[in-house]
């Protein structure tokens, strides 16, 4: 039988291994990601050189003067996708987080026929790839005349996200005890107001959860916005970054300066609301 | 089987101490509990002897060995949680085999070990159900079960009985204590519930805030309390205490109302004491109160009456404080009415006012 | 409430189902018509030419296309098994920190906030063979002497896919993977460990089944949107060179925009959907299996 | 989008005699345009207000994407017939995929006009009699960029004489240019040259490799024709350079971004590439090799043909555009003199014969510029476009797979050229081309 300090050598052991394994796992993670910070910041001569540059000679802000120059000088017009990105993101969250919500609500509170196929229905509308749904989709969007709008790609990402929203909120309001409600209702609360006062806040996390999700997926979706969006009317920083793609070029460092300027938001974001996150997923997993 | 000593044993959460320096030295084949408040500490303890807590200092012992940094598996000890912890994964059988699989052992020995626990548990009908499919009781049962299959050294129990209903909880203590009068295997026991520990140990060992308070048999720990504190924790309902002072050689309340000093005990004149008594020793003139050597009288105003059947519980105020008194006889008692009651004295308690201590000579 | 005699729950399902049908359903069937037809983009009478189910037969008799789709089943296989081990990795690695978890958990979703456009460009520069950021570093620690064709070669260029879509999409798993370690209930793990579990035991016996569910979960909804691959392979590789890493997303994306066979194209796309719906079921099937077998609600 | 009923037919074609138009001609007309987006492209978009405030016009860019993006819309824009914008870009490759969406400029742009620009690019916008576009300045041919070190070194010259039997100089054939390629070439850390190895890109080089050796890519009915011995010679010079490690091993899956990367960080010695890379690749910024680069005229095959696979962008008009004259109009104004030249001065090539003059003469000063222009001048002078079938693109996703196949050794030249044959010959069939 192992000895007491043998025991405690092992548990230094494996915690320095710990220690090692998380390391280079977050460097793999952080590595790609950083490097395209870093060429935001670095000559174009330096980004791909032979023999490589590992520690820049020169950081500088010439690719985001360029970015936020005017036409002719590198210039696209960053702040209005940004704009687009922010208005489209952010609405078509909410919108799929109540139409989530309601149906979210239904799948968990309500029993009738034909539930769990009407379910795998839902949740089969998410695995239609995108190649397959942007012409059908162009086609009846430009019939309807909202083509390049706002409202065309909040509708688009609203049905893109509903599946897993209603999905992770159902699983949600399954742990919230139906009593609440029904308590909430005897105290003299409409139906409504028990949901809201009650149901609601207590399934805050999971919706939180949803909603980081969808954002997520909206922020950075690019092949269905490269079909719907066509101008500076409606088109979003992941369409933008072609922008910076000629027939013959391609401006790499300008890439990286907005892809700094896209990632930042959805960062700062993430950082804010994983706590809840966890916790959302926590309770939508297990049970459901 | 083996005894377990704990010597000084210190749990600390950075510069928060939660455990402070504990003995205790349990004998093999002894049933402990360990009782207090929520908070006092006693699970942190008894996690601790389960290797599931780091120590942070003091020495702890299992037969001869210390086993401070030893894992879990290799303290041949087994523990029965609050909420049975069993795998909902795996079936009644399974579960019960657990241990003894990952030991390795043979499969027809782990056979074996299973009926035989189950036997003794009564669970042989249940085997292949899953633990969802189990009520309360049952699971319970299947917890313990799982504990006995590999005949540890010590067997620890985590509050196993407190989500139980009464009556379920009243049969499972039976069940323990005969359990622990078959195997003779050391027990520790934590529990919250006084009844609990009274019952089922053979030692108690009252914890608050991280220390222990006192140590003794049922009835040591019941007759001679060392503090108001365990005073009141132990037996149910608890000790009337009365706020006093020492003058002219007997305790004088709040309203004038005077009481001699319990034998056994002293204090110096004009020191601020607490007067105990429990209700079983205050009843009214006249309701067969076991007569001691020393007795004495007080009169009070019955506030409350609770029939209990073959006994009734008053509730009266003596110089401010509630009392809580039995009766014997019961009969009807109209509220607001005076009666006067008789103290054996020689069953009540002397102490500190300010440290609680008792005052015994 | 119900002026429309509609039940409760089909008011309240309603918006989903409104949504869904017009934004996925109504083109599904329009481009599921369209695959019985020659309908090429740029000549829109050829919406009315009915062939019938020749595009099908042409696809089940293209070798090309049997091959991208058995290469999508095992790229899919692939990535996914390993994301989903390496976030379960992770994840454990992370739950097992004390401090600066806030932090851990931000940087284990990094990849997330990168457009899968990005990510193409990314790997594609980072895997270059000439001035790429992992053959210089190759050749700067002096690990070898040869520029190594990481797009090129029939190996190496799946491998480089595999681990830009590694790169993206593990996070989902690790994180999805950590909510569940967190929702473990302790009793049974520490039971295990007394019950005389090695921590790799308790692991393999009692945390792990735990997880099921979550990686089922995880596994769904990776399975639900593995399409989104598409954007990173197209600028990577585009399915060449020589067809080594055609996937039936480029292929069929090439067919229909490039080639403008939109017929074709989406007849491809329908037998690519039901794969997807196939790993889709298939994982939620496991997932209720999984639940069922904790006796956790249904 | 309402037509301007006050305006006759006659008083526009009038208005169009020149450049100069009347005042507030197109008043109340509002054009919708889709333009093509990117850097390089948008400086010219400045002028626009000009026309609009000269004519009265309202012009409103509808769609501002890239090359490949804009493709992919405009074909989802016959599906869905949403053609009745007006303006849209246009590129020499891609034009005859789309046969009716444009209309065909001749009646609305008076032929002296159209006598103003490069007549091969004219040629080149013309498909079955249809002038559908009208070039801007955004020519394209490539040249061969070369590191001028390479050349200066006469250790390096003597060895390459003892080893091959003739002088070291900038190559004129393409065969000298494999056997400098091999020569130079040291991997992982340099190599000769590369080329392009996917996608429609390769199989230009390719295309243009073929005629420089002599052969065709189709016949005059679109049939195949190179899986001929011009095509195996020419598919082999492909193969002999991987082989030999003369180029990056990646270079198959290169595409002209990674090219223009490569050459810059002076890890390749020969570069054919575009006009569009030449201020790049001599900016101390961007290129590692700035300073050291020469420009010559592409080679010449074994035929004494020098490659030439050109393409240029430019505007079209499209068929349901409701004031098609006000739409030419537009396309004239962004396609004139002033036009090109406020373009080409940022270093795209133009095509327009006058201009081309005004370009070389203000380059006189900068010696680098003239050698530029130079080159690619006597390159154009023989360049041609791509073969003029609405399958081209389909064509060349069936052929480059089949070329990288031969490269990477996965088959012999005759099995690739074979079955590339074979599916474009299948292709051509099951749209009734013949």
């Amino acid at each position: 039988m192992a000895s007491n300090a043998s025991h405690r050598a092992r548990k230094r052991a494996l915690s320095a291994a710990h220690f090692i394994g998380l390391f280079l796992a977050m460097s793999l993670i952080c590595l790609p990601g950083l490097w395209i910070v870093l060429n935001s910041f670095r000559p174009t001569v330096e980004i791909m050189a032979k023999p490589p540059v590992w520690i820049p000679n020169s950081l500088n802000l010439d690719h985001y003067r360029a970015m936020f120059g005017g036409v002719g000088e590198g210039g696209v017009p960053v702040l209005t996708y940004f704009r687009n990105s922010l208005i489209i993101s952010v609405t078509s969250t909410l919108v799929a987080l109540l139409v989530g919500m309601a149906g979210g609500y239904a799948f968990a509170r309500y029993r009738f026929k034909g539930k769990a196929a009407l379910f795998v229905g839902l949740m089969a509308t998410r695995a239609v790839p995108g190649v397959a749904l942007s012409l059908p989709l162009f086609i009846i969007m430009a019939r309807a005349g909202i083509i390049d709008t706002h409202f065309g790609l909040i509708l688009t990402y609203v049905a893109l996200n509903v599946p897993f929203t209603v999905w992770l909120i159902d699983g949600f309001f399954r742990q919230v005890p139906r009593e609440l409600a029904e308590a909430a209702e005897i105290d003299g609360c409409t139906r409504w107001q028990a949901f809201w006062r009650v149901e609601f806040p207590v399934a805050r996390a999971g919706i939180a959860s949803a909603g980081i999700f969808a954002f997520l997926t909206s922020w950075n979706e690019y092949a269905l916005a490269s079909q719907l969006t066509r101008s500076v009317n409606s088109k979003t920083m992941p369409v933008g970054l072609l922008d910076f793609t000629s027939q013959f070029t391609l401006n790499w460092g300008g890439m990286c300066a907005l892809a700094v300027l896209m990632i930042i938001p959805a960062l700062v974001l993430t950082f804010l609301v994983q706590k809840h996150l966890i916790a959302g997923l926590t309770f939508g997993g297990v049970k459901g | 089987m083996a005894q377990v000593q704990l010597q000084g044993i210190v749990k600390a959460y950075g510069a928060l101490r939660v455990v402070h320096a504990i003995d205790l030295d349990i004998a093999d084949g002894e049933f402990v509990v360990l009782v207090g408040p929520s908070g006092c500490g006693k699970s942190t303890t008894l996690r601790m002897i389960a290797g599931l807590e780091d120590i942070s200092g003091g020495a702890l012992r299992i037969g001869d060995r210390v086993v401070n940094d030893l894992p879990p598996r290799d303290r041949n000890i087994s523990m029965v949680f609050q909420n049975y912890a069993l795998y909902p994964h795996m079936t009644v059988r399974e579960n019960l085999g657990f241990s003894l699989k990952i030991a390795k052992r043979a499969e027809a020995e782990i056979a074996k070990a299973v009926t035989e626990a189950a036997e003794i548990l009564s669970l042989t009908p249940l085997l292949e159900r899953k633990p969802g499919q189990l009520s309360g009781g049952q699971r319970q049962r299947v917890a313990m079960g799982r504990a006995i299959v590999r005949h540890p050294d010590v067997f620890l129990f985590d509050e196993p009985l407190s989500n139980l209903d009464a009556k379920l909880r009243t049969q499972m203590r039976v069940e323990i204590k005969k359990l622990h009068q078959r195997l003779g295997t050391t027990i520790v026991y934590v529990t919250h519930d006084q009844v609990e520990a009274m019952t089922l140990a053979d030692r108690i060992v009252i914890m608050r805030d991280g220390r222990i308070e006192q140590i003794g048999t049922p009835l040591e720990v019941f007759e001679t309390p060392v503090n108001t504190f365990v005073a009141t924790f132990i037996g149910s309902p608890p000790m009337n205490l009365l706020a006093g002072r020492i003058a002219g050689g007997a305790v004088e309340l709040a309203d004038g109302t005077r009481l001699p000093i319990p034998p056994g005990h002293g204090a110096a004149e004009g020191r601020a004491v607490t007067f105990g008594v429990r209700a079983d020793n205050i009843m009214p003139v006249g309701h067969a109160l076991p007569p001691t050597a020393h007795m004495a009288e007080v009169e009070m105003e019955v506030q409350l009456s609770e029939p209990l059947g073959t006994e009734t519980l008053l509730f009266a105020m003596l110089a401010g404080t509630e009392v809580q008194a039995k009766m014997l006889n019961p009969r009807p008692v109209p509220l607001g009415e005076r009666l006067r009651f008789q103290i054996s004295l020689d069953k009540c308690h002397l102490f500190d006012a300010d440290s609680g201590v008792a005052l015994r000579v | 409430m119900t002026r429309l005699r509609l039940p409760p729950w089909l008011v309240l399902l309603l918006p989903a189902i409104i949504i869904l049908a017009a934004v996925v359903l109504v083109p599904l069937v329009l481009s599921f018509y369209s695959s019985f037809t020659a309908y090429q983009l740029t000549r829109p009478e050829t919406l009315w030419k009915w062939i019938g189910t020749f595009n099908y037969r042409k696809a089940a008799g293209d070798a090309n296309f049997w091959w991208a789709f058995g290469r999508t089943v095992l790229l899919l296989t692939i990535a996914l098994n390993l994301e989903m081990l390496l976030g379960l990795g992770l994840a454990v690695m992370v739950s097992k920190v004390t401090t600066g978890q806030r932090l851990l958990r931000t940087a284990m979703m990094f990849p997330m906030m990168f457009s899968p456009v990005l990510v193409g460009f990314q790997f594609k520069f980072i895997f270059n063979d000439n001035v790429g950021l992992v053959n210089n570093a190759l050749q700067s620690l002096g690990l070898t002497d040869v520029a190594i064709p990481w797009l090129v070669d029939g190996h190496l260029a799946l491998f480089s896919i595999i681990f830009a879509e590694i790169w993206t999409s593990t996070s989902v798993f690790a994180i999805l993977i950590l909510a569940g370690l967190y929702a473990i209930p302790q009793d049974p793990v520490e039971a295990a460990k007394v019950d005389g579990c090695t921590p790799w035991q308790s692991f393999r016996f009692v945390t792990l089944p735990f997880l099921m569910p979550f990686i089922y979960i995880a596994m769904a909804i990776r399975s639900l949107d593995v399409a989104r691959a598409y954007d990173i392979v197209q600028i990577m590789t585009n399915g060449g060179p020589a067809r080594r890493t055609e996937l039936l997303w480029t292929l069929i994306g090439r067919t229909a925009y490039v080639d403008a066979r939109m017929g074709y194209a989406n007849a491809m796309g329908y037998i690519a959907i039901l794969l997807s719906i196939f790993f889709t079921i298939y994982f939620f099937r496991k997932l209720t299996a999984a639940r069922s077998e904790l006796g956790m609600g249904v | 989008m309402k037509r301007l009923a006050g305006v006759s037919v006659a008083a526009l074609m009038l208005g169009l005699s020149g450049t100069a138009f009347a005042e507030g001609e197109f008043a109340g007309v509002t054009l919708e345009a889709k333009l093509i987006g990117g850097q390089q492209y948008e400086a010219l978009y400045a002028r626009i207000p000009e026309w609009e405030k000269m004519t009265g016009a309202t012009v409103k860019i509808i769609s501002q994407k890239n090359h490949f993006e804009l493709d992919k819309e405009f074909k989802s824009d016959l599906a869905a017939s949403t053609t009745n914008w007006c303006v849209g870009s246009n590129h020499s490759s891609f034009a005859s995929q789309y046969p009716s969406l444009y209309t065909d400029l001749t009646p609305l742009i008076p032929a002296d006009q159209v006598a103003e620009y490069v007549p091969a690019n004219i040629a080149a916008a013309t498909l079955d009699g249809k002038l559908v576009m009208l070039p801007r300045a955004q020519f394209d041919v490539s040249a061969l960029y070369y590191q001028k070190s390479l050349y200066t070194d006469p250790a390096k010259a003597e060895a390459f004489k003892a080893k091959f039997g003739y002088d070291l100089a900038v190559p004129e054939t393409w065969d000298q240019l494999r056997d400098q390629a091999e020569f130079f070439a040291s991997p992982p850390n340099f190599y000769g040259t590369q080329y392009a190895g996917k996608d429609e890109a390769i199989v230009g080089r390719f295309y243009e490799l073929v005629v420089a050796n002599g052969g065709k890519l189709f016949n005059d009915d679109f049939s195949p024709a190179f899986n001929s011995d011009a095509g195996k010679q020419s598919l082999q010079w492909f193969v002999d350079l991987y082989k030999a490690g003369a180029v990056p091993p990646g270079t198959t899956n290169y595409l002209w971004d990674d090219l223009g990367n490569g050459f810059a960080s002076g890890t390749i010695g020969l570069n054919l590439d575009w006009p569009g890379w030449a201020g790049f690749f001599n900016d101390p910024a961007a290129s590692k090799v700035a300073g050291n680069v020469g420009v010559a005229p592409a080679p010449k095959g074994s035929a004494g043909v020098r490659t030439g696979w050109s393409g240029f962008h430019g505007f079209s008009v499209t068929e349901n555009c409701a004031n098609k004259e006000a739409a030419a109009a537009l396309v004239l104004f962004l396609t004139n003199e002033e036009s090109q030249i406020l373009e080409s001065s940022a270093g795209p090539l133009p095509s327009r014969t006058k201009v081309w003059e005004h370009v070389v003469d203000a380059a006189k000063s900068d010696p680098y510029k003239t050698e530029v222009l130079a080159a690619f001048q006597e390159t154009g002078k023989t360049a041609f476009a791509v073969p003029a079938t609405p399958y081209w693109i389909e064509a060349t996703n069936l052929i480059y797979p089949e070329l990288q196949a031969a490269i990477l050794g996965d088959k012999t030249v005759d099995e690739a050229l074979q079955a590339a044959s074979d599916a474009v010959d299948g292709l051509m069939r099951e749209n009734g081309v013949y």
